[in-house]
Parts: structure tokens; C-alpha cells; sequence
């Protein structure tokens, strides 16, 4: 039995899904496609206009925020709820099915029952405000309030998702350590933040990559909610690359700033596999 | 014969079904011909899925697009004039010339108009009775427009905006509305190869200066961005007494109103003005010969005098043909809905939509532009002429 | 102060009665195993002692202080667990003075004290490693070093050497028994081992079903088991119980000779050779009898043997309640011997 | 010792547990009544299914529900098979290059087809295959999370068992048969579940490829009959909303508990 | 003919030899033990049997067949592994029959297989079980089970009690090597467990890193070690050995009494309580000697006490070489006594 054979299938697939399409897209990085389909070598020409294109920043940056926006909250309510459901708790199946429940819903159409919450006074949440007086805002219509609104669903989608992911690793931790802790003394704040967090560090660190990742991949909501506006407050580095390539057919550019992506992305595969993995406790 | 057909929804009412229905009595009437119409999406969306098909080897042989995506297909080398297709080129005549504008170039005719509008301007009667305005009179300029609106505003007890005057939608085709403006301020937006845009011309920047002072100074329009697909939810929720919106519309609002409303001409500044908007049919050049001739016969079918009148009756899109207004059945829904007409006679003050190359590009500049304007996060001034620049960068290419 | 009470202590899971009523005292300073088959509660009395788990009824005293209601940590006792618990992602020195950090002890103070308990478990140089990088036993003892750094007076251990092989086993528990009675801890041992039980204990408390069968010395639980549970229990191979009438005769295996005439007809069913002695195992009468013999038995399966004992070995318990009988005579005779 | 919750924590705990159901009671509220409730919130609502028949009659939603069930079948079918062969060949087979290979399978855990849309649009393409569903399938058929989580179960299959196998006779594709699949049930039961919610949910891919009405999903479906301009209204868009998420709600609700365990037992992390 | 030889059979991983230069017969019918410290090699060989792994060198026979090249699976034999490896997914049954439906047996045939098999491991009321719903010994038959129904003549067996406790282990033991003799298998079976060597075998194979440190019977290796490492390995505890000039004086601790007067002085350093016996850790001059008693030995630490041996007990290995040294008078007795 050869087990290049085993591989071949998958192997194929991916080559032709993966790899090969990475090394495309940077080689079409350097090329412009002319109108009658031939191809023109132009060194680095993508990347100064892409350097000069106020959009790709504003979408850099945006993709920043919103990585730093729901990752770390995300995270901290997912351990939250996991120490919480882990627990013999009363209705614990019910928490846990509540928590994890936006988990399996399409994003699409979260976005249209968000979009419902966010609109400008008869939306939930303006009428919410409207009992104490406050008058209509408009949510996704102004830049400073646009990121943030989507930053919450995003949360609130995520966070189930990686409560699961503690929950096992709470389930795996030995429940001797805690008592063993409790015997010597140590409070729950203090077994937690010097016992049971630094136990699920490996996944706080799965998760985090994960989240990571997911932060360049989430713009479902965009095509729904926001189409990226308003004047490109939420525009998404992806979202970008789908509306240069497909709407207005530039390949060659949406390659070029696919390229950043793959970078981006490819410096949290060296972060993850060359350095945190090394340092980060494993059991 | 098979056909596809990507078609775009960018107003109310149950227009998938409007449609499925006259193409299945056409194919009723050509046995021959099978039609299957795609609906694709709003303008944008549905552009974007005829190119990706295109580029993809499996465009569809007709589609309605925005009258201005011509140049964009051209340059994609995607479509075929008419010209070649039809015996009879007196057919071009029939439709309104300004609805023809856009689609002949050169001297040939790429398109064919099929769901077309003009802006107009939307009012509740019974708002302004409450405002003590005269209910029958809608503002003619921009000052009364203002002005009214000032009355029209309603507030409750904590000072919260319950009613806004006017709303101008500025997402989804805030070019479309800004273009209205400049005409109105006496400016026109592009120049006729659709190489070159006018959007740091002090009119240009006057209409939206005008647009943002409606919220910043005179407080009769929120702040922030006005959404084009929920402005007319708006409306008919009574949220704003007055409306810029497509005629399109007009069936739906006329539907879903529980109020007395009017619909007029856009008010004027220098003259009055609108470009016209909507969809043309275009054939794809990858058609067959034979597909091509039947998307013909289709277009023709769907553009004939009572079809025309039927949609426009079904939407409130203007009839894209003279003939059609001389209908008994277009005749007579005229005579008891008079704002049924109102999109079709301000086509004399009408000029042709923004029309240019790699148009999905630019009318994002503008967009944001706008947006970036009446959000606040920049002076017109400033915002038009990042436009400007980035418009520039783009065209170049097209000189 | 540091006796260990447990005063009618009863503590149920739903329905069942993990620990039903029981009492006992661990004296200042001494090794007090419990012992017993497994589920018989004794993990579960362990847990109570150390407040793990809540009473259902009784109370625990320890040093005369009534326990009852204290948290672990007011407890002042050090426990070993049976998988050690040790934090994987702390070093040795870290795992050790855990506690001491807990309670903030100085560092001067910590270090000092580190070093003294390296030095009596023998980890002195092994203080940087993980607990992952430890043999099993060095990772005993470094359980053992949390457990007295804290210079508690009471320790408690649950089968704190179940894991270990044979050998590692039988080095532990000398050193722990050494360490117990060098620093004069009080401690409860949990085991289901009887050899730990024997070699190590000044009292054993033997349990069943949550209930204390026995509470002696581990030569009084030997010699003169109070039921028949406890003579099955304790042994290698345990004491034959032969049926005779109402009562059940008791004969360790080694009190039992194989002679040339008298005593009871029997045949031999299978002989294995231990090196040092071999066990025959015969049958009387359909019952199973076995007897130990020093050196290579020349028994054979199939022999036709007769088998005697001294009646001063015998033990006699009643049929139906499994309680020991003392016939005048055996009492006499064990308070001449014992 | 983990029975003891503050009361406190436990309102919290709940508190959050009906803010984060909050959305979804908001969906199903409006899409059981009638529009002029969809905003408005009273206990004296009339209850009424007319959303939803009138959502179903809008929009081909059956066909949608078709495609998207053969999509997420074929696509959990080809993964499973996929990954399966992979991750026997990197758990127990010892081959020159396996370190490199596996690594390059990794790759694609960072780097998913999400992100590379426009070179797989120009594969799919180059293959003939747009609007079609396997083209919506084929870029996720091999799937470096599979694998990588296979690998990792095959790992902790006992030797033992192996040997026992190939003891009694067994050769290598029935060792993989009879041994390692079986035993490798819980992360087969979460993997698959992962991988149906992901791709009943996935969006922008499908959104590329498919142009027609035959090949589209249920969210692709979704997000052309919601789109807002179209005005229809808030009632029959949660009654579509609802009706996409529906089956795999109930088929979450129904398997929740194996869910979580398999999830758990997998040891996925 | 199902014996098993191995000739000049080497293996090596990496640098190491872990199987060096070993021949060994097992005769047909017959139990043969390979015994030795953990890494001495033992698994190893028995899967250079099993065909689980490649030889480095020599050949192996099975009933006088060259098997050097076969696969597992053509070599028809059976095994059982240390913790059963049985298909936790599968019930007892499908377990049993897991080789038959490999094989491709027929459904008929398969069940009237199952049925005697499960009689004789005495299965048939379990059958419908999954492992994790049996007892360690129930497991334990399975896996003999599953051995047997292939009716292959030769079984290897490596560790198999190991993960059970002491009472069951030594149920499990007279259980395995009764089966063994009534179907008459030859069987190889590895432990590093002296007990169960000397119990079950009828040879014995002492390994030592990769060797045959000694080939003999049960009783071979107890009364006549013919090394210095057999010695120490054999007897719990094992035999004493005494450093005199170039000499090793060796004797087991149950030889040596606790006499008044005569013998040598020693100091007793720990006295431990077994029940049946005590061992008392003595010291001769600085070397620790074991004694064994009967009984609770009175014997305190700390006492001095005088040792003495029938000197017909005593063993003799050559200081450097470890090997035994035959005094003419020792060889004379044990004919005799042997
Ligand atoms: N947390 C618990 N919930 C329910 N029942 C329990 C719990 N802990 C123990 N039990 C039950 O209580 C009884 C006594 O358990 P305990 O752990 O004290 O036994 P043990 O004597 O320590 O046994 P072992 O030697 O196997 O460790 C057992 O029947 C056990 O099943
Ligand atoms: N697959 C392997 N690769 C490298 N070295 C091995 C391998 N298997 C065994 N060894 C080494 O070979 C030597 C003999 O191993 P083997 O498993 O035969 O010992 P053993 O006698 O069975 O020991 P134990 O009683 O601990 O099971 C050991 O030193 C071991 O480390
Ligand atoms: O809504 P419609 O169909 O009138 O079209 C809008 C404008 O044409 C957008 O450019
Ligand atoms: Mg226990
Ligand atoms: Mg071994």
C-alpha cells in the first residue's frame, strides 16, 4: 500500500485549490490583464497604485479594528461561558444550547435579523432607546458607530463557537488540580488565574489563531448589511478583494491585494507554528 | 431557441413575478423561444454576475442592465448593437429620445430602454396639511424645498426628531441623486465619450453643499447615510414627509401608503433637471445568431406599446414609448392616478444618467464622496475632489 | 493538637450511602490506613475529612477543633492525591511551595523552607524540571513535598502509590511511613492494598460498603479478624473458610500441614510453585482449602493428601451473621500467644 | 467542588443566556405575525404562518433547499473520504517527504479557499464547471481540517489494535475499514457537523459561482429575495430567514448533546 | 507440529541490540515464559515471532516451517496483547470472530465456531457486551477468545495480566495455562513477573539485554541459578548475596535462620509484617541480607541478632564473571535433593 496513493486524491484537490491558485495570484500581482485578454508584465506597478489607494488602507486598517474589536472579547465571554456551562449548574443544557445556538446560523441570515436591530428608529434597538427618551440613531449609516455594531454581532456569533472549544478542554483538565489547590488555599480567582488559565493556554491559543483567521474571512455581513459603506467604514480587506475583482473585473489589482492577505495570513501561520507553539504549555 | 436573461430589482412590489409572468406569456406566444430570466440581484450585483459569467465562458444571450454600463461593456467587448439585428430600424423611434441617450454611441444603438425612471420627488399630503402647507403644492426650488421641510419637521416631547422633512437616499445611487442636484445647480457631471467627470466644478460642489447643509444647517434631513432600500419604508412609516426616490417605486408606495401622497418633478435651482435611471435591455455578443435574433423578437415583445404600459402600471417606471401612453388601459389608470405621468413629462427637463467608462468604479468615488460629505467626515469641497483625483487616475486610461 | 474525629459521619450520593455512619479517631502522630475493596467508600471518607465534599450527617474534629463546616483551606491539612496532582505547568519548586505562595509567605521564608523539604525528599536537584519530565516516582515525591511543606499537622493520602510499579511501590512506602514518623505528622492513608496496609499502619480501619467492618492493629485485623469479610480480605491467598454446620471454621493457609495420617482426607486440584513456598490447593469435601507449603511442594494434581491443623489456629465465625466467635479455649490460647 | 455557583454568577449566566437568544426569539416573533407587528411588540398578536407560505411562494426556496442539501452532502461525503485516505497515510505511514507534505496540507488551515476566490473562480472556470453545485463543492473537498483532525485520532488508535488486526489477517485498506474508522466515530459525528454548518452557511463562494436558480443555495437564495431595495418587508424576510436556518437549528437542537460530546471527545484544539 | 525454534534470531534498532544472538526451542504443547527486566528484550522477540517486526538475523521455525519471511497473518498464529487490544467498537462476539470474517469464513461456520469457543472461555451469556462493559478478567477470556477461534496451534502471549489487580491476576493465570494444556497449544509468554514464570511455565527463558541469560525449568532457575544476575532476579525477596574475596555467597532469605548463639553477627535495620511471614532487613558487615520468618517476627530494629544457613543452601558465583561456581559437596546434594 503506497501512501502517496492515499494522498493522491486530496493532494490533487488541493494543489489545484491551494497552492497552485497562491502562486497564481502572486504571479498575477505583476501582470495587467488588457482588454483584448493579453497579459502585460508591470513589475510593481500593482503595488504602488495599491500603495496609493486610500480604499486598501481604509480597509487595512478597518480589518485592524475589527480583529482587535472581537477577538479578545469574544474570547474572554467564550472562556466565561465555558467555566459557566462546565459547571453543575441549573439548566445547564439550556445555557449551553443558548450560548452556542448563533454558532450554526448563517451569517446571511444573522445579518438580516441584525440589520432589523440596527435600523434607524424603528429598529429594536432605537426603540429600546426610545423608552428612555433617547431619540433615533443611525446605526450603519454613520462611521463612527458602523464598525462597532458589526463588531458586536460578530461576538455574538463567535463567541459560542469557542465557548466549545474550552468547554472541552475544561472537561480534560483533571478536576484533582482544583481540589489540590483549594486544600492549599487558593481562592477561585487565584486557582483560576494562576491553575486553570494557564492550562487552557494551548486553546486560548487555537482559538485566538482561529479568530484571527476568521477576522480576515467574515464579510457575509457586509454584502447585507453595509456593502462596506458608509464611505468605506467597513470595508473589509476581502470584501474589497471581491468588489475589485468581480465588480469592477480587475483581476490583476484584486490579485495584488490578495497578496497582502496571503501574507498577512501566512505571518499568523510563522507566529503560530514557529514561535507560540514552542513557548505555550503543553499537556 | 434558449435565452437567459439576468434582470435586476431595485424597487418595491413583486416585480420577480411580474416579470416571470410576461416572460411565460411570450414563450406562450413563440413556442420556439425559451426564456430563462435570472433574477440576479440589484444593478450592481447583476453586472457583476453578467461579466463574472462572461469572463467564466458561460455569459447569459440577453440581460437588463443600467442604461450607463454601456462603455464598461463595450470596453469589456461583451455586447452587439442592435443595429445589425433588426430589419426595421425605425423601431428605435419609438422610444423616448432621452431614454435612448444613453445606449446609441457612435452612431449605434447598444440598448434598448425597458425599466426606466427619473427621479421624483415624493410628499405626504397629510403631513403637510399638519404642517399647515398646502397639501395640492409641492416645493418648486430648492429654497421652498427647505423652507417646507423646516415645517415639516416634527419633534416629541424630548426634543427627539420624530418626522424629518426630506430624505435624499445616499447609498445604493447616491451618484444618481448628486447628478440630479448638479443639473438642477446648472452643471453637468460627464462629457459625452464618458472619459471625464465634472466633480470639483464649484456646481458640482454647490449641489452638495447644498444636500449636506439639508441635515447639518437646516436640520431637515438626518444626519448620517440615508439608505436607498429602506427610504421608502421610511416614507410610508411617516418617518420623513417628503422623498427623492426612483418613479420606479411609485407602484409600491401607491400600494403600501395609508396617507394621501403626491409625487412631482424634482424642485429646481437654475432649471429643473433629472437624469433619467434604470435598465436597458443589451444583447451579448456571445450569443449565437440565432439566439440573438430571438433575444430580439423577446425585447421587442417586452417593449410593445401595451407591454410598456402594463409595467409601468405594475411599477411606476415610465413607459419607454409614446405609444404606450395611448393605451385605452395606460389612458385610463392616467387619468384616476395622475402621478402616474408626473417621471414621464419631467423627461423634457431630463438629461442622460452618468455615463462612463469602468462606471461601477467611479460611481463608487462619488458614493463615497457623498457619503463622506453628509457623514460629516469631510467638507464637499474636500471629499469631491479626492473623487475627482481617484476618477481621474481611472479614466485615464479611456482618453 | 492534631488527633483526626470523625464522630456518626454519613455522606450519600442520591440513594446511596457512600459513608454511612461512620466513626473513627486517628491518634496524634500516627498512620491510619483505610483500607477496603473498591467502592467501599473510603476515597469518599478521605474527601470528607479534607472538606472536599459536604457531610450529610455527623461531625469531624481535628485537633479537638470541630471541622465540620470549615472550607479545605481552614482545615490546615495537606493531602496527596492519587494522581498526584501536580500542575504540569509548573516547575517542581513551584509546585512545592504552591501553597506558601498562596498564603504569602515571604520569599526569604519560602526559599529557605523549599530547600529543607528538597532536601528530605531528595529533589534537590531536580527542582527546575516539569512535572512531565519526572519518573513516576519522583513525581510521588514531589506530592509528597507540597503536602509537608505547609508543615501541616495532618496529611492525608489517597493510594498515592497505585500507580507506581512493584518496586518503586515497595521503596515509597518505607519512605513514606519514615517521613510520617520522622516529622509526626498524623496521617490517613487510603489503600486497597493489604500489604500496604500491614507494612505501614499503627491502626487499621478496614471498610466495606461504607460501613467500618474493622477498626485494629494490623496484627489484631490478622489474627483475629472480627468477621469473615476481614479474613477473606486480608491474606495472600486469604484464610480458608470451611463450612461446618452453623459456623465457618477459619485456617490461614499456612497453619495448615499435609501429613502422613489423621487429619482431613483431601485432594490436591492445583500446586503452584512461588519459589520460597508453593500453594496447594486442595478440596475437602468440595470445599476449596489452601495450603501453603515452604519451598518446592512435591504435590502433584490428583493426590490424595490429608491435611491437619492446630486447633489453637482456628477461628470460628457464626454461618449466618459472618461475626468471629470465641470459643473459651482459642481466647485463652491467643492471650497466651498474642 | 465544581457544584458551587454564586447565585450571582448564576443570573449572570442566564442573563447573558437570554440576550444571546434574543435575536433569534426576535426572528421567529416577527415571522409569526403579521407585518404590522414585525415592530411592534404585543402580547395580543395574532399568530400566523402567511410569512412563510408567502416567503416560499416569492422565491424558489425548494430548490434551494435542494441544492443546498446536495451541496452540503457531496461536500461531506468527498471530505470524508478525502480525508480519511490522507490522514491514514500521515498516521501510519512513514514515507520520504510526509513532514513536507503534511505541512503543505497545514497550509490550508491558514490559508482557506475563502481568501482565494479569484484564482479558484478562474480554476473553476478553466474546468467548465461555473453555476454549477460541484463547483461550489470541489475548492473544499479536500480539507486540511480533516485531515489534520484524522491524523491527529488516527494517532491515538492503540498499536495494539493494529497489530491485532494484521495478526488475524487483515490488510491495510481493512485495517483503515474495520479499525481506525469505527474508532474514530466521535470526530467523524463533529467534523461532519462542523462541516455541514459551514457549508449550509457559506455565502460569498457560492455567490460567485452560481448565477441560476439551479445551482444556488439557500443563503445565496436568502441574500438575493432579502435584498432590501426590493422592499419587501420585515416579516416575510425573517420568515425566509427563518426558514434557512430551520433545518439546521432543529438538527442542532435534536443533537446537541452528541454534538458538544463528540466535539469534546475528538479533542479538538 | 507446532514447536517454535529460534536460531541465532538478532534485531537491532538503530545501535542497539535489543534481540542479540538468541536461540531457543519451544516444544510443541508447550508453555515457554520469557522472562527478564523491563528492556531485556522480551517483546521484541515475541514479535519477531508474531512477524510483527523484521529480523535482522537467523531464522525462526514454526512446526519445523521456515516462517522467517511470511507475513503476521500467513505465519497462523494467534496472540494476545498486553491490554487485550480488543476492538472497543465491537461487541464480544464480533471481537472473536473479527480474523474469521477477515478471512472471509463462512457465516455458518463462523457461529459454530463462536459457539464452541465461547463455551470454552465460558463467554456465552456476554456475547451481546462491548468491552468497556466487561470486568478485567471477562476482557481477558475475550482476548483468549479471539486467539483460540482461529485454532491456530501456536499463541503468543505478551504480558497479558499485567493491568490486572493481585487476585484476578492470579485467577487469570490458573486459567490461561489450564486452557493452554487442554487444547494443547504451544504458547510463548512474556512477562517481567517471576511469579507468573515460575507458576505457569514449563520453561523458562531469562533474558538480559537482548540474551538468554538462562534456559531451564522453573525449578531450574530457582535451585540452580546458574548466574549471579538470576539469582537477584528470582525470589521475593531474592536471594542474598554476600561479597567473600572473589567469591559471591548466595542464599535465600528463607534459608537463613535467627538462631541464639553461632552464626554471624548482624543488626536487624527494618522488620516488615506480611502476615503469613515477616521480612527482617538485616546487615552483615555493611551488606544487607533479608531474612524470612513465619509469622510476626518479635524482631525490633535495632536488635542484634546472630544469622545461620545450612550450609547445603548456599550458592556460589565467581565475583567477576557472576557466574556460578559448582563446589563438588553442592552439586553432590542437589542430585540428592533435587
Ligand atoms: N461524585 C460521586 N457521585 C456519585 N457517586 C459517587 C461519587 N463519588 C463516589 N461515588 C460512589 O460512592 C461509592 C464510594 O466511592 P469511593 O470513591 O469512596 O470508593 P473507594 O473506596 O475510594 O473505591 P476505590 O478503591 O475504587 O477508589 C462508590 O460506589 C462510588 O460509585
Ligand atoms: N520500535 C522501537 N524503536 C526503537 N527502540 C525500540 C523499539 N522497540 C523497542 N525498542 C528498544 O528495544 C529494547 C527492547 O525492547 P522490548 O520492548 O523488547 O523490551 P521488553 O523486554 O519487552 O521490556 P518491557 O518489559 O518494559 O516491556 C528496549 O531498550 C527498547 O527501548
Ligand atoms: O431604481 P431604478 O431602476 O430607477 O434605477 C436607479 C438608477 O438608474 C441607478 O442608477
Ligand atoms: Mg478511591
Ligand atoms: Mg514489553
Amino acid at each position: 500500500m503506497n501512501a502517496w496513493l492515499l494522498l493522491l486524491p486530496a493532494a490533487v484537490l488541493l494543489l489545484a485549490f491551494t497552492h497552485y491558485p497562491i502562486l497564481a495570484t502572486i504571479r498575477h500581482s505583476f501582470f495587467i490583464t488588457r482588454r483584448n485578454g493579453t497579459e502585460a508584465f508591470v513589475c510593481l506597478d500593482s503595488y504602488h497604485s495599491m500603495a496609493a489607494d486610500p480604499i486598501f488602507w481604509r480597509a487595512l486598517a478597518n480589518n485592524f479594528w475589527f480583529a482587535l474589536g472581537t477577538i479578545p472579547t469574544s474570547i474572554a465571554l467564550a472562556l466565561l461561558m465555558a467555566i459557566w456551562v462546565n459547571r453543575n449548574m441549573r439548566g445547564r443544557g439550556f445555557l449551553r444550547l443558548a450560548y452556542f445556538t448563533p454558532t450554526v446560523l448563517p451569517m446571511i441570515a444573522v445579518a438580516n435579523i441584525w440589520l432589523f436591530f440596527y435600523t434607524p428608529d424603528y429598529g429594536l434597538l432605537d426603540q429600546l432607546r426610545g423608552l428612555f427618551g433617547f431619540g433615533g440613531w443611525n446605526w450603519l449609516g454613520d462611521p463612527s458607530t458602523v464598525m462597532g455594531c458589526l463588531i458586536v454581532m460578530v461576538i455574538w456569533k463567535e463567541a459560542g463557537f469557542f465557548m466549545i472549544f474550552y468547554l472541552a478542554a475544561l472537561q480534560q483538565l483533571s478536576p484533582d488540580l482544583e481540589e489540590a489547590a483549594a486544600v492549599e488555599g487558593a481562592s477561585r480567582w487565584y486557582t483560576f488565574r494562576r491553575i486553570t488559565f494557564p492550562l487552557l493556554m494551548p486553546t486560548t491559543l487555537f482559538v485566538a489563531i482561529n479568530a484571527v483567521i476568521n477576522s480576515f474571512k467574515l464579510v457575509d455581513h457586509l454584502v447585507i448589511m453595509t456593502k462596506g459603506g458608509p464611505n468605506n467604514a467597513s470595508t473589509l480587506l476581502l470584501y474589497y478583494i471581491y468588489e475589485v475583482a468581480f465588480t469592477f473585473q480587475d483581476s490583476a489589482y484584486a490579485a495584488t491585494l490578495t497578496v497582502v492577505l496571503l501574507v498577512l495570513l501566512s505571518t499568523v501561520a510563522l507566529i503560530k507554528f514557529g514561535y507560540l507553539d514552542r513557548r505555550i504549555h503543553y499537556q | 431557441v434558449d435565452l437567459t436573461m439576468y434582470y435586476p430589482v431595485a424597487v418595491g412590489g413583486p416585480v420577480t413575478k411580474i416579470i416571470d409572468d410576461m416572460v411565460s406569456r411570450f414563450e406562450k406566444e413563440n413556442a420556439d423561444i425559451k426564456v430563462t430570466a435570472v433574477y440576479a440581484g440589484n444593478y450592481t450585483d447583476t453586472m457583476t454576475k453578467a461579466m463574472t459569467a462572461m469572463k467564466g465562458g458561460q455569459p447569459p444571450q440577453l440581460s437588463v442592465l443600467l442604461s450607463t454600463d454601456v462603455f464598461t461593456l463595450m470596453d469589456e467587448n461583451a455586447i452587439v448593437p442592435m443595429d445589425g439585428l433588426v430589419t426595421d430600424k425605425s423601431w428605435f423611434k419609438e422610444f423616448y429620445p432621452a431614454f435612448m441617450a444613453n445606449g446609441q454611441i457612435d452612431g449605434k444603438t447598444w440598448s434598448i430602454p425597458f425599466q426606466r425612471s427619473t427621479i421624483v420627488l415624493y410628499w405626504n399630503k397629510d403631513a403637510f396639511k399638519e404642517a399647515a402647507l398646502d397639501p395640492e403644492k409641492a416645493p418648486a426650488t430648492w429654497d421652498e424645498m427647505a423652507k417646507m421641510a423646516k415645517k415639516l419637521v416634527k419633534k416629541d416631547a424630548s426634543g427627539n426628531t420624530t418626522r424629518w422633512g426630506v430624505e435624499i437616499p445616499t447609498t445604493g445611487y447616491a451618484y444618481w441623486m448628486l447628478q440630479a442636484l448638479a443639473i438642477e445647480n446648472g452643471q453637468k457631471l460627464m462629457n459625452e465619450p464618458g472619459n471625464e467627470v465634472y466633480l470639483t466644478a464649484p456646481k458640482t460642489v454647490g449641489a452638495l453643499d447644498y444636500w449636506v447643509d439639508l441635515s447639518r444647517k437646516h436640520n431637515v434631513m438626518p444626519t448620517g447615510t440615508i439608505d436607498w432600500a429602506t427610504l421608502r419604508t421610511d416614507f410610508l412609516e411617516g418617518k420623513t414627509a417628503m422623498m427623492w426616490h426612483t418613479t420606479g417605486n411609485l407602484t409600491a408606495v401607491k400600494d403600501a401608503a395609508k396617507f394621501n401622497f403626491g409625487v412631482a418633478m424634482l424642485p429646481a435651482k437654475e432649471r429643473r433637471g433629472s437624469p433619467t435611471g434604470g435598465g436597458n435591455f443589451y444583447i451579448f455578443k456571445s450569443a449565437s445568431p440565432e439566439q440573438q435574433k430571438a433575444a430580439v423578437k423577446f425585447i421587442q415583445w417586452m417593449t410593445a406599446p401595451e407591454r410598456a404600459a402594463e409595467w409601468s402600471m405594475k411599477t411606476g417606471y415610465v413607459a419607454v414609448s409614446p405609444a404606450a401612453y395611448q393605451t385605452p388601459a395606460m389612458e385610463a389608470y392616467a387619468k384616476g392616478f395622475p402621478a402616474a405621468t408626473v417621471a414621464r413629462d419631467q423627461l423634457e427637463h431630463a438629461v442622460p444618467e452618468l455615463s462612463v467608462h469602468e462606471n461601477g468604479r467611479i460611481y463608487k468615488f462619488v458614493g463615497d464622496a457623498v457619503q463622506a460629505a453628509v457623514t460629516g467626515a469631510q467638507k464637499p469641497q474636500e471629499a469631491l475632489a479626492a473623487a475627482q483625483q481617484q476618477a481621474d487616475r481611472v479614466l485615464r486610461a479611456y482618453k | 493538637m492534631s488527633a483526626i474525629t470523625l464522630d456518626h459521619v454519613s455522606k450519600n450520593w442520591g440513594p446511596m450511602r457512600a459513608v454511612d455512619d461512620v466513626s473513627l479517631t486517628a491518634e496524634e502522630g500516627s498512620l491510619l490506613v483505610l483500607l477496603g475493596p473498591s467502592g467501599c467508600g473510603k476515597s469518599t471518607t478521605l474527601r470528607l475529612i479534607a472538606g472536599l465534599e459536604q457531610l450529610d450527617g455527623g461531625t469531624i474534629a481535628i485537633g479537638g477543633t470541630d471541622v465540620t463546616n470549615l472550607t479545605p483551606a481552614q482545615r490546615k491539612i495537606s493531602m496527596v492525591f492519587q494522581s498526584y496532582a501536580l500542575f504540569p505547568h509548573l516547575s517542581v519548586a513551584e509546585n512545592i511551595v504552591f501553597g506558601l505562595r498562596v498564603r504569602r509567605v515571604s520569599r526569604a521564608e519560602r526559599d529557605a523552607r523549599l530547600k529543607r523539604v528538597a532536601d528530605i525528599v531528595g529533589l534537590g536537584r531536580l527542582l527546575e524540571r516539569k512535572p512531565s519530565q519526572l519518573s513516576g516516582g519522583q513525581r510521588q515525591r514531589v506530592a509528597l513535598g507540597r503536602a509537608i511543606i505547609a508543615e501541616a499537622r495532618v496529611c492525608l493520602m489517597d493510594e498515592p502509590l497505585s500507580n507506581l510499579d512493584a518496586k518503586l511501590r515497595h521503596e515509597m512506602r518505607t519512605e513514606i511511613r519514615a517521613l510520617q514518623q520522622r516529622l509526626g505528622m498524623t496521617m490517613v492513608y487510603v489503600t486497597h492494598d493489604q500489604t500496604e496496609a500491614m507494612t505501614m499502619a499503627d491502626r487499621v480501619v478496614l471498610m466495606r460498603d461504607g460501613r467500618v467492618e474493622q477498626n485494629g492493629s494490623p496484627e489484631e485485623l490478622y489474627n483475629r479478624p472480627a468477621t469473615a469479610f476481614t479474613a477473606r480480605f486480608i491474606g495472600t491467598p486469604p484464610m480458608n473458610l470451611i463450612s461446618q454446620g452453623d459456623r465457618l471454621i477459619g485456617i490461614r493457609p499456612e497453619h495448615i500441614q499435609i501429613v502422613a495420617q489423621d487429619g482431613q482426607a483431601a485432594r490436591v486440584k492445583t500446586v503452584e510453585h512461588l519459589g520460597a513456598d508453593s500453594i496447594i490447593l486442595c478440596e475437602i469435601a468440595g470445599q476449596p482449602v489452601s495450603v501453603r507449603q515452604d519451598g518446592f511442594s512435591k504435590a502433584q494434581p490428583g493426590d490424595d493428601v490429608r491435611l491437619a491443623w492446630d486447633a489453637g489456629h482456628e477461628h470460628q465465625f457464626d454461618q449466618k451473621s459472618e461475626r468471629r466467635l470465641e470459643p473459651m479455649l482459642n481466647e485463652a490460647r491467643r492471650i497466651a500467644t498474642g | 467542588m465544581n457544584g458551587r455557583t454564586h447565585p450571582l454568577e448564576a443570573v449572570a449566566a442566564w442573563l447573558l443566556a437570554l440576550l444571546w437568544l434574543a435575536p433569534l426569539a426576535y426572528a421567529f416573533w416577527s415571522a409569526l405575525h403579521p407585518a404590522a407587528y414585525a415592530t411592534s411588540f404585543s402580547l395580543s398578536a395574532p399568530w400566523t404562518l402567511e410569512n412563510f407560505a408567502r416567503a416560499w411562494h416569492q422565491a424558489p426556496f425548494g430548490r434551494y433547499y435542494l441544492n443546498t442539501v446536495i451541496l452540503v452532502v457531496l461536500i461531506l461525503i468527498g471530505q470524508l473520504v478525502l480525508s480519511t485516505l490522507a490522514a491514514y497515510a500521515f498516521a501510519r505511514f512513514k514515507f520520504k517527504g510526509s513532514g513536507i507534505a503534511f505541512a503543505l496540507v497545514l497550509l490550508q488551515l491558514m490559508i482557506m479557499p475563502d481568501v482565494l476566490i479569484v484564482e479558484n473562480y478562474r480554476m473553476i472556470g478553466k474546468l467548465g464547471l461555473l453555476d454549477t453545485i460541484p463547483a461550489i463543492a470541489l475548492p473544499y473537498l479536500a480539507s486540511a481540517f480533516g485531515i489534520f483532525l484524522l491524523r491527529q485520532t488516527f494517532k491515538s488508535v492503540p498499536l495494539e489494535l493494529v497489530e491485532a488486526a494484521r495478526v488475524e489477517g487483515a490488510g491495510p485498506l481493512q485495517i483503515l475499514w474495520r479499525v481506525y474508522v469505527p474508532l474514530a466515530r466521535p470526530t467523524y459525528v463533529a467534523f461532519g457537523l462542523v462541516s455541514v454548518s459551514y457549508h449550509w452557511n457559506n455565502f460569498l463562494w457560492p455567490l460567485i459561482v452560481t448565477n441560476s436558480v439551479e445551482a444556488r443555495p439557500l443563503t445565496v437564495g436568502l441574500a438575493v429575495f432579502g435584498a432590501p431595495e426590493t422592499g419587501v418587508d420585515w416579516s416575510i424576510i425573517t420568515a425566509a430567514t427563518v426558514m434557512t436556518m430551520a433545518p439546521l437549528l432543529f438538527a442542532f437542537l435534536l443533537f446537541q448533546r452528541q454534538f458538544v460530546q463528540s466535539f469534546m471527545r475528538a479533542g479538538i484544539r
